[in-house]
């Protein structure tokens, strides 16, 4: 149970024990987790009652049937992966000419940083399961080196996750080792790229200038408009 | 009516009999949708219906007419042409011929054959072939799904509405529909005779199964899986556009005016209204509109089962008829038998 | 199942649906029958229910009060707001004083085709020079047209409803009152 | 690349086989193609159904019709304009589809919206609850071949958008949703038209109960068809309602709630045993009166105070990874935010109900027949955006 907090006394006294008691809980599924995949875990992280792992890659399997089997967490809640670069382009609001005709000078790409339970990749699989009868969840991560997309498949145990592999595969190109099937699920089966990467662009965003570039005069101050707005009505 | 026109040349009787038939079915029809189709079944649902076109939206139909002339007569490619252009008039042919035995008054009928329901009952297979027809001349799936299952429906259907039917013939001794309608205005119900004997009163076993037998036979929910539109688009109509879906539209309302008729004069007395003599010659004036308020009421339950009832699906329906409205049609039969021999 | 069937109750609720309708008048003229009444719909072009004062219809603009600060085109997600504005000197206030800097609106288009209507520009605005109207009938035959312009914005204007008050147990505070 | 390819052909090579499953009367199979543009899916998704005869031996959804890539849109996009987006997932609950992204943008940030918006969120939840769930009602109704509850779910529903419109502003999209509280407070007399409404609503369900859910035909058609067991339900990712009614007693409001205030009044969870399509659509009508109910107690305990909290007017989220589901009119949806600090969130994973819901039909298809199709998929519920986002 996390709640955010609470201006109730009492109440911040129970969720705190609740917090507590959850904490201890997750500390021993990350015990029982880290003998069952020996080495294949990475690094763990837990936070108001949410779990984080991070495994090996071919550990990705052994932890989704050790799980499921072992750990009655029989509720598959979904199957993704983010690439941790940062995005070439920004938000594509800095341009000041049609991003289409005179498409601008990728940046220098920022830093890579990975967010909890760390990683050392670009690209990171996040899936994350529920047992329904004790409301415990956890959110697994797995790192995949960029030359070599691939990860042992989740569908022998959870079937659900069949689509969410396929979506997977088309929107970041990660191929999924024992999957029934890996075709477009959304995009038209010509289609080229990967669009969630963050290199492929948004075309969206580029095809016209951004119209909040016209300035005429700083932007206001928010807290007190008047000095920078003089000529507005009172 | 014989007795009037019988002065009259034979084109001039033709002619009148042409137009009457038409106004038959064309007006009957047309009132059918605008009071049930426009009107009763938007109350139903909380709302008006069309109000635009004329009065009330009474005009609402030529409007509707107006725009499916003016649309396309789409052939699909791979179609079987001329089936597929005749199939329409096939159906709307079988609803047309059902009308002929149709009495409408003591001398308003068309005419008056000893084999009256036999003949009526088997023009009213002509409109499965119709179907079918639509469904494979049109090379669509849907429509071969739809076509395939009307036909099945159809023909399952036929039987006990053939079945509810000899009750009455039994008890009214005969097959002509004009005489079926003087036998109930002169019957009496077991010695009782003020209202005559309208067998809707003794021969009720026959007049539901009759009614839900039609139900089927004029594809209406819940019995309309033929035209499913939820599972098959519309089924054997799906590719068919402009003036033969028309007729297909018009036939389906017709097709329903007119066995409601049959079943009014089966079962309802036909154009007699009890407290007059039927052989009056005031019959051959009201008659006709008696049997269509008739018609409009039986329309009304069709109607009224139509738009609330689910669809069953294809083997339920199937189930429904050979195990449940035969065994009841034949026992019906039997019972009146009986009866019939003992009172 | 209970002593009804089922397919009775439903037909009865049809049925009953058909005479509320048709018959929606009570007391001594019950049987009068009265459909556009019972029904639940409106015949629209003839009959119009008003939108509640809060309805995102369609965005006003009280050009009076534009800046040309940006701010709104700026937090569109869609792109859809299109602002040129030039600087002026305009005669001072008090007499005596330096003349000011104003900046003059000289387009501000909305391109409704775009347009998500999320409100975030009126929310943004620090001036109080957009607002949302109820107004909701501003269709056009083709889509290039439903850019509208200053002018156009301007006069929806009028149709601007006061601010209506807060639900009890509020402590938020009124907004103001639009001008005009 | 070899290995999937190969399993790619086996995987076809299986669906031929299976085609010719019939191997006793060796009837040519038919592939009969429902959708894109079909008058039962509500939207645009396909289903490619092998037939032999009327019976399906294998069917295959195919969507993305109508995907738009909220994904890739909210990456470009600041918190406040990703709201107005992730209106349009499920668009006839779209309030809903709001709290889950707020909440976890509150997280990270570490705010929390004061009680009186927090009431109110939760009311506009359940309110576009009933409003979605409602049109199933009569949607149900519709896919089963009875035209006229959709009409009754139409007429009904008007009384909640136009309350949601009242509040918001907007019938659909109301956008109404901010980091750490509302966008506005209640107008005047909001809160007893509400409870008219609800009164409303409530005769609707009585009527739906009447004329669908206890006629013999619709029960006839839906009893014992469409069977999910829970367990494989729970591995495919179902939830919501098609879940519970196959007897998991599990609601993210009362299991785990989190900035909603479900936890203040008293309701209940329906269970259904069955697991077929009757027992969805029974769960979710009693659902629908559930949130009525919950909607009057809400009602009565609106806590008088603000219902902003302080944040600031440019929202920067803290760097972070935050998580947060909530129970939507169509399942579990909850929003995976990925925070470096900026003015956008860095990646944002929608979860969305009706995509994994939806994810089960292959292995709920076979075997069926074409009218069941059309009765499961509607009694699954799922609306366009929530599975092509």
């Amino acid at each position: 149970m996390s709640r955010l907090s609470s201006t109730d006394t009492v109440e911040a006294g129970a969720d705190a024990d609740a917090a507590k008691s959850g904490a201890v809980e997750a500390e021993a599924l990350l015990a029982r987790l880290s003998d069952a995949l020996g080495d294949g875990l990475v690094e763990s992280h837990t936070d108001q009652g949410a779990v984080w792992v991070r495994v090996e890659r071919d550990a990705w399997a052994d932890l989704a049937r050790f799980l499921s089997d072992e750990e009655g967490f029989g509720f598959f809640s979904f199957l993704s992966a983010i690439d941790w670069m940062p995005s070439p382009f920004g938000r594509d609001m800095d341009s000041f000419v049609d991003n289409a005709l005179d498409p601008p000078e990728p940046k220098e790409p920022a830093p890579t940083e990975t967010g909890v339970a760390g990683g050392d990749t670009r690209f990171q699989l996040l899936a994350r399961v529920n047992d329904v009868t004790s409301g415990r969840s956890i959110i697994a991560k797995a790192d995949l080196p960029a030359d070599d997309l691939r990860a042992p498949s989740w569908v022998p145990v959870y079937p659900g996750a069949d689509w969410h592999e396929r979506e997977a595969w088309e929107m970041f190109g990660i191929d999924f080792d024992g999957h029934p099937g890996l075709r477009h699920i959304y995009l038209p089966g010509e289609f080229e790229g990967h669009p969630l990467r963050k290199d492929y662009p948004l075309l969206a965003r580029r095809v016209k200038p951004w119209p909040g570039l016209v300035d005429v005069e700083l932007m206001p101050e928010t807290d007190d408009g008047g000095d920078a707005t003089e000529g507005a009505a009172p | 009516m014989i007795g009037v026109l019988s002065e009259l040349s034979y084109w001039q009787v033709t002619s009148i009999r042409v137009v009457a038939g038409l106004v038959a079915v064309l007006l009957v029809a047309g009132t059918l949708v605008y009071a049930h189709l426009f009107k009763m079944v938007s109350f139903m649902q909380s709302r008006l219906g069309p109000m635009e076109a004329g009065p009330y939206g009474s005009l609402q139909l030529m409007a509707e007419i107006g725009k499916f002339l003016q649309k396309e007569d789409i052939v699909p490619r791979r179609a079987d042409r001329f089936v597929f252009k005749a199939a329409p008039f096939v159906v709307l042919t079988s609803t047309f011929l059902l009308l002929v035995v149709l009495p409408g008054g003591p001398d308003a009928w068309f005419i008056s054959n000893d084999l009256g329901i036999y003949l009526a009952m088997a023009v009213s297979s002509v409109s499965v072939i119709g179907i079918l027809m639509a469904g494979w001349g049109s090379a669509s799936k849907y429509s071969l799904l739809g076509g395939l299952r009307a036909t099945g429906q159809l023909i399952a259907y036929e039987l006990p509405l053939l079945l509810a039917v000899v009750g009455v013939v039994i008890q009214a001794e005969t097959m002509n529909l004009q005489e079926i309608v003087l036998a109930q205005a002169n019957g009496e119900i077991f010695g009782w005779g003020v209202i005559g004997n309208p067998f809707i009163i003794t021969q009720f076993a026959g007049f539901a199964i009759f009614m839900i037998a039609m139900q089927a036979e004029l594809t209406q929910t819940p019995f309309d899986m033929p035209v499913a539109e939820s599972e098959l688009v519309t089924g054997y109509m799906t590719e068919y556009s402009g003036l033969r879906f028309l007729l297909f539209f018009i036939g389906e309302f017709a097709t329903a005016g007119v066995f409601s008729a049959i079943a009014a004069v089966l079962f309802l007395g036909g154009w007699y209204v009890p407290g007059l003599d039927p052989a009056d010659n005031l019959f051959n004036v009201i008659g006709p509109l008696v049997l269509f308020g008739k018609v409009v009421l039986l329309t009304f339950l069709v109607f009224w089962v139509r738009f609330t009832f689910p669809r069953l699906r294809e083997d339920q329906l199937q189930r429904l008829a050979w195990k449940f409205l035969v065994p009841l049609a034949l026992a019906n039969i039997v019972v009146t038998g009986v009866l019939k021999v003992v009172v | 199942m209970g002593l009804v069937p089922g397919l009775v109750k439903g037909l009865k609720v049809t049925g009953s649906t058909v005479v509320r309708t048709v018959f929606p008048k009570r007391g001594v003229r019950t049987l009068v029958p009265a459909p556009t009444k019972g029904a639940a719909t409106v015949q629209y072009p003839h009959v119009k229910e008003a939108p509640p004062t809060r309805a995102r219809g369609v965005i006003a603009l009280h050009e009076g009060n534009c800046t040309a600060c940006m701010l709104c085109a700026r937090e569109c997600p869609d792109w859809c707001i299109y602002i040129e504005g030039h600087k002026e000197k305009a005669p001072p206030r008090r007499a005596g004083g330096k003349p000011r800097q104003v900046n003059i609106l000289d387009r501000f288009d909305i391109d409704y085709a775009l347009c998500m209507f999320c409100g975030i520009c009126v929310d943004v605005c620090p001036f109080e020079a957009l607002f949302w109207s109820p107004e909701y009938e501003f269709s056009e035959p083709r889509i290039a047209d439903l850019l509208h312009d200053m002018s156009r914005l301007s006069e929806w204007m009028e149709t601007v409803p006061e601010f209506e008050d807060y639900e009890s147990g509020s402590v938020a505070k009124k907004l103001k009152v639009p001008p005009t | 690349m070899t290995v999937t390819e190969r399993q790619q052909l086996s995987y076809i090579a299986a669906q031929a086989a299976d085609a010719r499953v019939n191997l006793e009367i060796e009837t040519e199979g038919m592939t009969l193609n429902i959708g894109p543009q079909h008058p039962a899916t509500h939207g645009t998704l396909r289903i490619v159904a092998k037939l032999d005869g009327e019976q399906v031996v294998a069917a295959e959804p195919v969507m993305g019709y109508m995907h738009r890539g909220y994904e890739k849109l909210a990456e470009v996009r600041t918190y406040p304009q990703v709201t107005t987006l992730i209106n349009r997932i499920d668009w006839l609950g779209s309030f809903a589809n709001e709290v889950p992204f707020i909440l976890a943008a509150e997280r990270l940030m570490e705010v929390e919206a004061p009680p009186r918006a927090q009431w109110i969120r939760t009311v506009l939840f359940e309110l576009s609850r009933i409003a979605n769930i409602t049109l199933f009602l009569g949607d149900m109704a519709v896919q089963v071949g009875a035209i006229t509850p959709v009409f009754f779910a139409f007429r009904d529903r008007e009384h909640v958008l136009n309350q949601i419109e009242a509040a918001t502003g907007g019938r659909f999209h109301p956008n109404f949703d901010r980091i750490g509280g509302l966008k506005d407070d209640l107008p005047a007399g909001w809160v007893a038209e509400t409870r008219q409404a609800m009164r409303k609503i409530r005769a609707f369900c009585d009527e739906i109960e009447e004329l669908v859910e206890g006629n013999e035909i619709f029960q006839a058609r839906t009893r014992g068809i469409g069977v999910i067991p829970p367990d494989v339900g729970l591995s495919y990712g179902l939830t919501g309602a098609n879940i519970r009614a196959s007897g998991v007693d599990w609601d993210v409001r009362r299991d785990s709630p989190c900035g909603l205030v479900h936890d203040q009044v008293d309701w209940k969870v329906w269970t259904h045993p069955d697991g077929d399509s009757f027992a969805r659509f029974w769960v979710r009508l009693q659902e629908t009166r559930e949130a009525t109910k919950i909607v009057d107690q809400l009602l009565d305990g609106i806590p008088s105070g603000p219902i902003m909290a302080k944040v600031p007017v440019i929202i920067k989220v803290p760097a972070g990874e935050a998580y947060v589901e909530t129970e939507n009119p169509l399942g579990v949806m909850g929003y995976y935010v990925v925070s470096k600090g900026d003015l956008n969130p860095f990646r944002v994973k929608i979860r969305s109900a009706s995509f994994s819901n939806v994810s089960i039909t292959p292995w709920l298809l076979r075997g069926v027949y074409v009218p069941d199709i059309i009765t499961i998929l509607g009694s699954l519920y799922f609306i366009l955006g929530d599975i092509d986002r």
